[in-house]
């Protein structure tokens, strides 16, 4: 395992190496410049911010200059907030993606798994029917339709949370509930999908003659196998929903992460891209491997590989 | 009082295509140490006989329409699920016919041999698997405690089968149902099998229900057998009777078709035709269309199983009423 | 399965009516306003937006601020000044009481070296044409001199400036209520780092230094920025607010939530059919005032068909700007038949544009398409936004029934759109322009032979030559003489086609007191007070 | 059946065995009255979305037919669905992009199906190097930025429809193939397969015919769930300016528009909320009912 996990970390510098190159080049390919704002500024003047920033400078050689401060772990300064590094805007908007990641999982693992785990258990059931066609209908509801509601209800009509903002305890319900309502109808429908398949298995009814009441048969015997389609489905995306939501972060006015990933596309602001990504990529390996390593860990025939 | 007392039993599937009556009107006594053996072609309900009485039967789409299973003095088929489980994995064990299906690939055997125990009785693990390693060691598996951490996988169908008895028999059960234990297992896995089945039924002294569809392996283990036909008992009687005063035609068919009772050089009798669409049973005797015995009544008069002889039943209309010989 | 999720959230959350943050400021004097999106940076000299200059009014004090009502420019770091006869000296009294916020006087030394700052052609400040009017001021921000001594900047001693312009400049005043011309703590500056950096951190909380009423004291990057009220500042005791938060909020429809639910106390630019609802139903809450901007569509004139000036014209004649207004926009703005907004210092233009189905396609079939045979594809190129989008789509169809052309839509993503008119490369394109200042030149120099905004490769000497004239001289009515016959130049050639003038639309709750609306949209801090609202 | 309630992974009876197989399953599909309804609404849906897109009038208006006098209307007799802020029809606009909106979603959704399940099965069956480097491949493709990347392809490749279905293919599979190979290395070691290797069969043919038909769930579920999805993808694109240009409309647009003044125009959030639910809904029917019908284990109801 530990053999296993080195190798990946190894694999994942070559990757990383590729998508800073391709992300580097994409990023200059593109039209429209860091500096381009409806105002136009001077030719000179132009030149003069791209000077300071190193854009003057032959492509190669700025793609040179830029993998160097790659490798020392520098992402250089931000373009739209002079002032401030790349470095320095992920680490400070990272912790508040995290835990309203975290939040959004946790919402979206216990509701979806239980939807779905009841769903299989009485297939074709009001218990089947009831979760799975409220989990449709959260994935028919965009994220940009469902917060809008739940603030509407919650915060100005009952007048229980804030509409907006990061500040207390209780800014954390609405925009956890708007992310994880999405993603928790995706686990229900795919954990039903991989519960049935499991349940029709000849060694759920082993269990069950041996006595074993639901709850045992469920989580000890049917969970390793049925979460395997939901552990698959959340590799890729623990990593979205832990780098952050550009739409749940600016309907609700958190100071996240995941409004870089788009905004810093849109601003070209060339640094900012390239640490998004960049980090952004790590993480989706990390939580690719450690998807992987869970599928292994879930089932051991996989581990002679 | 009889270990287990089964009033007619119906058990019906409800399928998008139609209802499948799958048990229907199974009646049968089980003593405490007795063997009973249930025998019949592939669809003919012997299966879901055993899972009904265990509750098995998945439902939707199975439903259990009728009848009672007296276990002591509890009704299987009418108690809670808690109750059922009391007494499932601790009273009554199974055994399935596909050992590397029937054991979780996830769980390591260790973790699935001492489970009866952990659900059944206060236990600690260690204890527990104490136990665990000296069943398999009865079990005929050697190097047990090594054995304990691996996955099924890692085993070879008869060594999975004897995890699956070790498993069943680990609570020391009264009653132990084999649903085709050797079906898929060479022959002389096969023996040894059957062998650990007996030698356990003698140590622990439980009643053992062996469900086959080869007449010959149940008749050298049984002492009682039940011959079931599309979802009907046949005939039910007491090993040598059944074998030498054959009270059915179908039961003689199945007789017939043992190679190894055949005289040699003798053609292997079949039973000509196959058995009807359970969807669409004929009226009458579902046999009846492949008999060579049937007559016009047969096809017309709803069977009942009734005693033609001492403890030896009979659903053959013919016996019944004209005392055929068959 | 949500409801029970709901109803958990609710039992954790169980807060019930609460007091809001509002009513919170409203007794403690913390106001709190949406700020349309998150400041860039807070070094004047750099900063660009509407976000960053709302936050450094209350951070910096030019020579001269804006007086909330009526914008006249009121002493501010300066308590006093002259200008020469010939417009051409203006030298200011700085205060004597005046303070960085670190307790160091507020000097003319300190005016020269941020203006010499701002030129520095190594800063590369985007806004450093505001210092033009200074004599030399271009020529040493494009790096022709190398020398700031000849820049008309001048120290007479610590409390008096001296500039000198290079010609008469009648808005110079105006002008600084800009940040460019705001001072900055040179040695401050110095102290986090090289002056010409941009990218100096000066400007964080813990190193910031200001001359202004209030004081940065939290910076979190969208979320919040609070200041504080300066006790360093020379007017303190006027200054009524504790605090000032600003929320970075983008998104329109959060912004106005957040007002609705009692967050903040205003809120510029809710979204149009929210302006159309409080209008109609809470008018209390919302005021609507004409704003120093005007939304055009650009005709790229070197492109067939349209370099025919009579095909300009009929596409600028065959719309309806009022039913834009009226249906579409719904915020009181007006439809503008010309450039200049009206009544700019003064300045209303007197040539309009004239709305005439028929005189249109009459022009269209003398330039060659007779009810709109033959007429070419022409794409209309705007940036993805709902409102430019509707408008789009409207002036389409008004041209297709008016003229009966088909016109094509193209939306583009922002920067693209921006390189697209920046190389000229589009048929007709969506722009706006804010103004800089008071002052009719800020829209009409837009479109002189080589101005950077231009973008629509039209080119008249005669309307260079206007333009110059009522530049450089300081007579009042010569100048907008020149600029009604500019302007008229300008719609008889229609290398641009007006749509509308913008307005602001504010909610604005009414415990908020001393503020008052303005085309610039400036804040006075100074005068705004809160007062609980009486319920 | 009746017998043992066949509960195993069964090997699927040879499906290329001609037409049996399929007939078998079609009968099964009709027999299946949810799948039927599903399938039924959305043929009409899509018959009802392609007339309007080739007869543009057949409301009486067309998609870009404004009333500006009008503006937003509720829905009244003239208009079965209101009018949007321009005046234009609602349920037009609705027929209109639905056209789009169903191309979008059926092609994404074949090529999340043909690529992911393909690509999914080979690495996940190759294990080892191969699967590693196509995983990684993966990896790649997540990372990069998808703004700037779609913006790369109009900038060389010009705005053309056909590359809104590039755009939504390259991304739609990536998940669906993560899915696959997850399943596929969990049944590669299944007796079953095993045992067609053991028969010397091809290792494609172990694949798409042994493995595959066994992770039908899973990969239905999936497919039924990456429809909404990139239907609202497309109104992200199209704000890009890949996708639809205005005044055409797209489910995905509509909904955007609609959420932005859902407070004061509900009907315009609704309605194309509604047809886009009943899409999903049918597809979700139709996929569960394609499944069972597919599913040679059969008796599970």
């Amino acid at each position: 395992m530990l053999r296993f996990i080195t190798r990946r970390f190894l694999e994942t510098i070559p990757v990383l190496f590729i998508i800073a190159t391709a992300t580097f080049f994409m990023m200059r390919l593109t039209p429209g410049g860091p500096f381009d704002s409806e105002k136009q500024v001077s030719p000179e003047i132009r030149a003069r911010m791209e000077a300071h920033y190193g854009l003057d400078k032959p492509l190669f050689q700025q793609y040179l200059l830029q993998m160097k401060h790659l490798l020392q772990g520098d992402l250089g300064p931000s373009f739209k907030y002079p002032g401030r590094s790349v470095n320095e805007i992920i680490a400070d908007s990272f912790p508040v993606s995290l835990e309203l990641g975290c939040e959004a999982l946790v919402v979206a693992l216990v509701f979806g798994l239980a939807a779905g785990m009841v769903a299989s258990l009485k297939q074709n059931s009001a218990w089947d029917h009831i979760p799975m066609g409220l989990a449709m209908i959260g994935i028919c509801v965009p994220t940009f339709v469902l917060g809008p509601l739940l603030i509407s209800a919650f915060a100005l009509h009952l007048d229980w949370f804030n509409a907006a903002g990061w500040y207390f305890p209780r800014d954390r319900v609405l925009p956890a509930l708007t992310l994880g309502a999405y993603y928790a109808a995706y686990i229900a429908r795919l954990c039903r999908g991989g519960f049935l398949e499991v349940l029709n298995q000849d060694y759920i009814r082993t269990a069950r003659a041996k006595g074993a009441g639901g709850a045992q048969v469920l989580f000890k015997h049917a969970l390793r196998g049925g979460i395997l389609p939901v552990v698959s489905f959340l590799g890729p995306t623990v990593a979205g929903v832990l780098t952050g939501s550009f739409v749940v972060e600016t309907i609700f006015g958190i100071p996240g992460l995941g409004r870089f990933f788009v905004t810093a596309a849109f601003n070209r602001d060339y640094f900012m891209v390239m640490g998004s990504v960049l980090f952004y990529a790590c993480f989706v390996m990390a939580c690719n491997l450690v998807a992987d390593v869970v599928l292994v860990w879930l089932n051991p025939k996989m581990r002679f590989e | 009082m009889a270990l287990l007392n089964v009033e007619n039993l119906r058990t019906a599937f409800h399928t998008r295509n139609g209802v499948v009556r799958a048990v229907q009107d199974v009646s049968f006594q089980l003593e405490r140490g007795e063997t009973l053996g249930i025998v019949g072609e592939s669809g003919s309900g012997k299966s879901v006989t055993c899972y009904s009485i265990m509750g098995l039967v998945p439902q939707p789409p199975g439903r259990i329409e009728s009848g009672r299973a007296l276990f002591g003095d509890v009704d299987l088929l009418a108690c809670s699920h808690r109750q059922l489980n009391r007494i499932r994995g601790r009273r009554i064990s199974m055994i399935f016919q596909d050992a590397m299906t029937s054991l979780n690939p996830f769980l390591r055997i260790g973790e699935q041999l001492i489970e009866p125990l952990l659900i059944h009785e206060k236990i600690t693990r260690t204890a527990a698997t104490d136990r665990a390693l000296a069943m398999l060691d009865e079990a005929g598996i050697s190097d047990a405690e090594h054995r304990l951490k691996m996955y099924p996988h890692e085993f070879s169908g008869g060594m999975r089968q004897r995890v699956m008895i070790a498993m069943a028999l680990i609570t020391k059960p009264d009653l132990l149902i084999a649903d085709e234990p050797t079906t898929a297992l060479d022959v002389t896995v096969q023996a040894q099998i059957l062998e650990l089945i007996r030698k356990m039924q003698k140590e622990l002294g439980m009643a053992v229900i062996l469900v086959s569809h080869d007449l010959g392996i149940v008749s050298g283990f049984c002492d009682r057998v039940m011959v079931m036909y599309a979802g009907r008992v046949m005939e039910s009687a007491p090993t040598d009777d059944l074998f030498y005063d054959t009270k059915h035609p179908y039961t003689r068919g199945l007789r017939q078709s043992i190679p190894a009772l055949q005289m040699k050089g003798t053609e292997l009798h079949t039973i000509p035709g196959q058995p009807p669409d359970p969807h669409h049973p004929p009226p009458g005797c579902p046999f009846a269309p492949r008999c060579s015995h049937a007559v016009d009544y047969c096809a017309k008069e709803e069977i009942k199983l009734l005693d033609v002889a001492p403890k030896h039943g009979s659903a053959c209309l013919r016996v019944q009423k004209e005392n055929l010989l068959v | 399965m949500y409801l029970t999720l709901l109803c958990l959230a609710l039992l954790a959350g169980g807060c019930g009516k609460h007091e809001t943050l509002v009513e919170i400021g409203d007794r403690t004097q913390e106001l709190r306003i949406g700020n349309e999106g998150e400041p860039a940076s807070l070094d004047p000299a750099v900063a660009t937006g509407v976000p960053e200059h709302n936050v450094l009014v209350s951070l910096f004090e030019s020579l001269v601020f804006a007086d909330g009502k009526d914008l006249s420019p009121r002493p501010g770091a300066a308590e006093s000044w002259e200008i020469s006869p010939d417009g051409i000296v203006y030298t200011f009294h700085l205060r004597k009481n005046g303070r960085w916020s670190n307790g160091d006087p507020v000097t003319a030394q300190d005016f020269v070296e941020s203006y010499h700052r701002v030129l520095m052609p190594s800063l590369g400040s985007q806004y450093s044409y505001m210092l033009y009017p200074l004599k030399n001021a271009e020529a040493f921000n494009l790096g022709k001199i190398t020398n700031f001594n000849e820049v008309g900047v001048k120290a007479l001693d610590d409390y008096t400036l001296q500039l000198t312009l290079h010609s008469q400049t009648p808005y110079l005043l105006s002008m600084m209520f800009q940040d460019s011309w705001d001072p900055v703590p040179v040695a401050v500056i110095k102290k986090h780092g090289a002056i010409d950096d941009r990218t100096n951190p000066w400007t964080r909380p813990e190193n910031f230094v200001g001359n202004g009423p209030f004081v940065l004291k939290e910076w979190r990057i969208n979320s919040h920025i609070l200041v504080e009220k300066s006790p360093t500042y020379w007017d303190a005791k006027k200054v009524r607010l504790n605090k000032i938060y600003f929320d970075p909020t983008e998104d329109a429809d959060t912004a106005e939530r957040m007002f609705r639910s009692g967050q903040l106390h205003s809120d510029t630019q809710p979204p149009p059919s929210k302006v159309a609802f409080y209008r109609k139903n809470k008018p209390d809450l919302i005021k609507v005032y004409p704003y120093l901007g005007t939304y055009i569509y650009k005709l790229n004139v070197t492109r067939p068909p349209l370099n025919d000036k009579r095909v300009r014209k009929a596409l600028a004649m065959a719309i309806d700007r009022n039913a834009i207004t009226e249906t579409i926009l719904r915020a009181g703005q007006e439809p503008a038949y010309f450039l200049t907004p009206p009544d700019t210092a003064g300045y209303t233009c007197q040539t309009k544009i004239k709305e005439d189905a028929s005189a249109a396609r009459q022009l269209l079939a003398e330039a060659g398409y007779p009810d709109g045979k033959n007429f070419p594809t022409v794409e209309v190129l705007f940036n993805t936004l709902q409102t430019h989008k509707a408008i789009a789509e409207a002036l389409q169809q008004m041209w297709k029934k008016n003229l009966n052309v088909n016109i094509v839509l193209h939306n583009e993503e922002w920067k693209v759109y921006l390189d697209s008119l920046r190389q000229t490369n589009y048929f007709i394109g969506r722009f706006a322009w804010i103004g800089d200042y008071v002052d009719p030149s800020t829209f009409l120099d837009l479109f002189t032979t080589g101005s950077g905004n231009n973008e629509t490769g039209w080119s008249n000497a005669e309307y260079d030559r206007l333009c110059r004239v009522a530049a450089n001289t300081g007579n009042r009515a010569a100048r907008y003489d020149a600029f009604q016959k500019a302007e008229a130049i300008l719609m008889d050639e229609m290398p641009i086609m007006p749509i509308y003038f913008y307005t602001q639309a504010r909610l604005i709750r009414p415990d908020v007191h001393g503020w008052y609306p303005n085309v610039i949209d400036d804040y006075d801090f100074k005068s705004i007070y809160l007062v609980p609202e009486k319920n | 059946m009746a017998d043992s309630t066949p509960m195993t992974m069964v090997e699927p009876v040879e499906t290329g065995g001609g037409a049996s197989f399929w007939q078998d399953a079609r009968h099964r599909l009709w027999k299946n009255k949810l799948a039927v309804f599903g399938l039924a609404v959305i043929s009409v849906l899509a018959v009802l979305c392609f007339t309007a897109f080739l007869f543009p009038n057949i409301t009486g208006y067309s998609y870009e037919q404004q009333d500006l006098v009008l503006g937003p209307a509720p829905p009244s007799h003239a208009h079965w669905l209101g009018t949007d802020p321009l005046g234009r029809d609602l349920l037009t606009r609705l027929l209109y992009g639905g056209g789009i909106s169903l191309s979008v979603g059926l092609c994404a959704t074949a090529v999340s199906l043909i690529i992911g399940v393909i690509y999914g099965a080979i690495a996940g069956f190759a294990g080892g190097k191969l699967d590693m480097l196509m995983m990684r491949f993966v990896d790649i493709l997540y990372a990069l930025p998808f703004v700037i990347f779609v913006i790369l392809l109009m900038v060389f490749l010009g705005q053309n429809i056909f590359l809104l279905f590039v755009a939504i293919g390259a991304v739609s599979w990536l998940t669906m193939a993560r899915i696959v190979r997850g399943q596929v290395m969990a049944i590669k070691r299944q007796e079953f397969v095993e045992a067609a290797h053991a028969l010397g069969l091809r290792r494609g043919r172990i694949i798409f015919r042994h493995i595959v038909p066994n992770l039908l769930g899973p990969i239905i579920v999936y497919a039924t769930l990456t429809m909404p999805e990139v239907i609202l993808l497309e109104s992200f694109l199209s704000f890009l300016g890949l996708g639809v240009q205005p005044p055409h409309s797209s489910w995905g647009v509509l909904i955007k528009e609609g959420a932005e003044v859902m407070e004061e125009y509900p009907w315009l959030l609704l309605y194309p909320g509604f047809v886009m639910a009943l899409t999903l809904f049918s597809l979700n029917f139709l996929g569960d009912g394609l499944r069972d019908a597919l599913d040679v284990r059969g008796s599970k109801d």
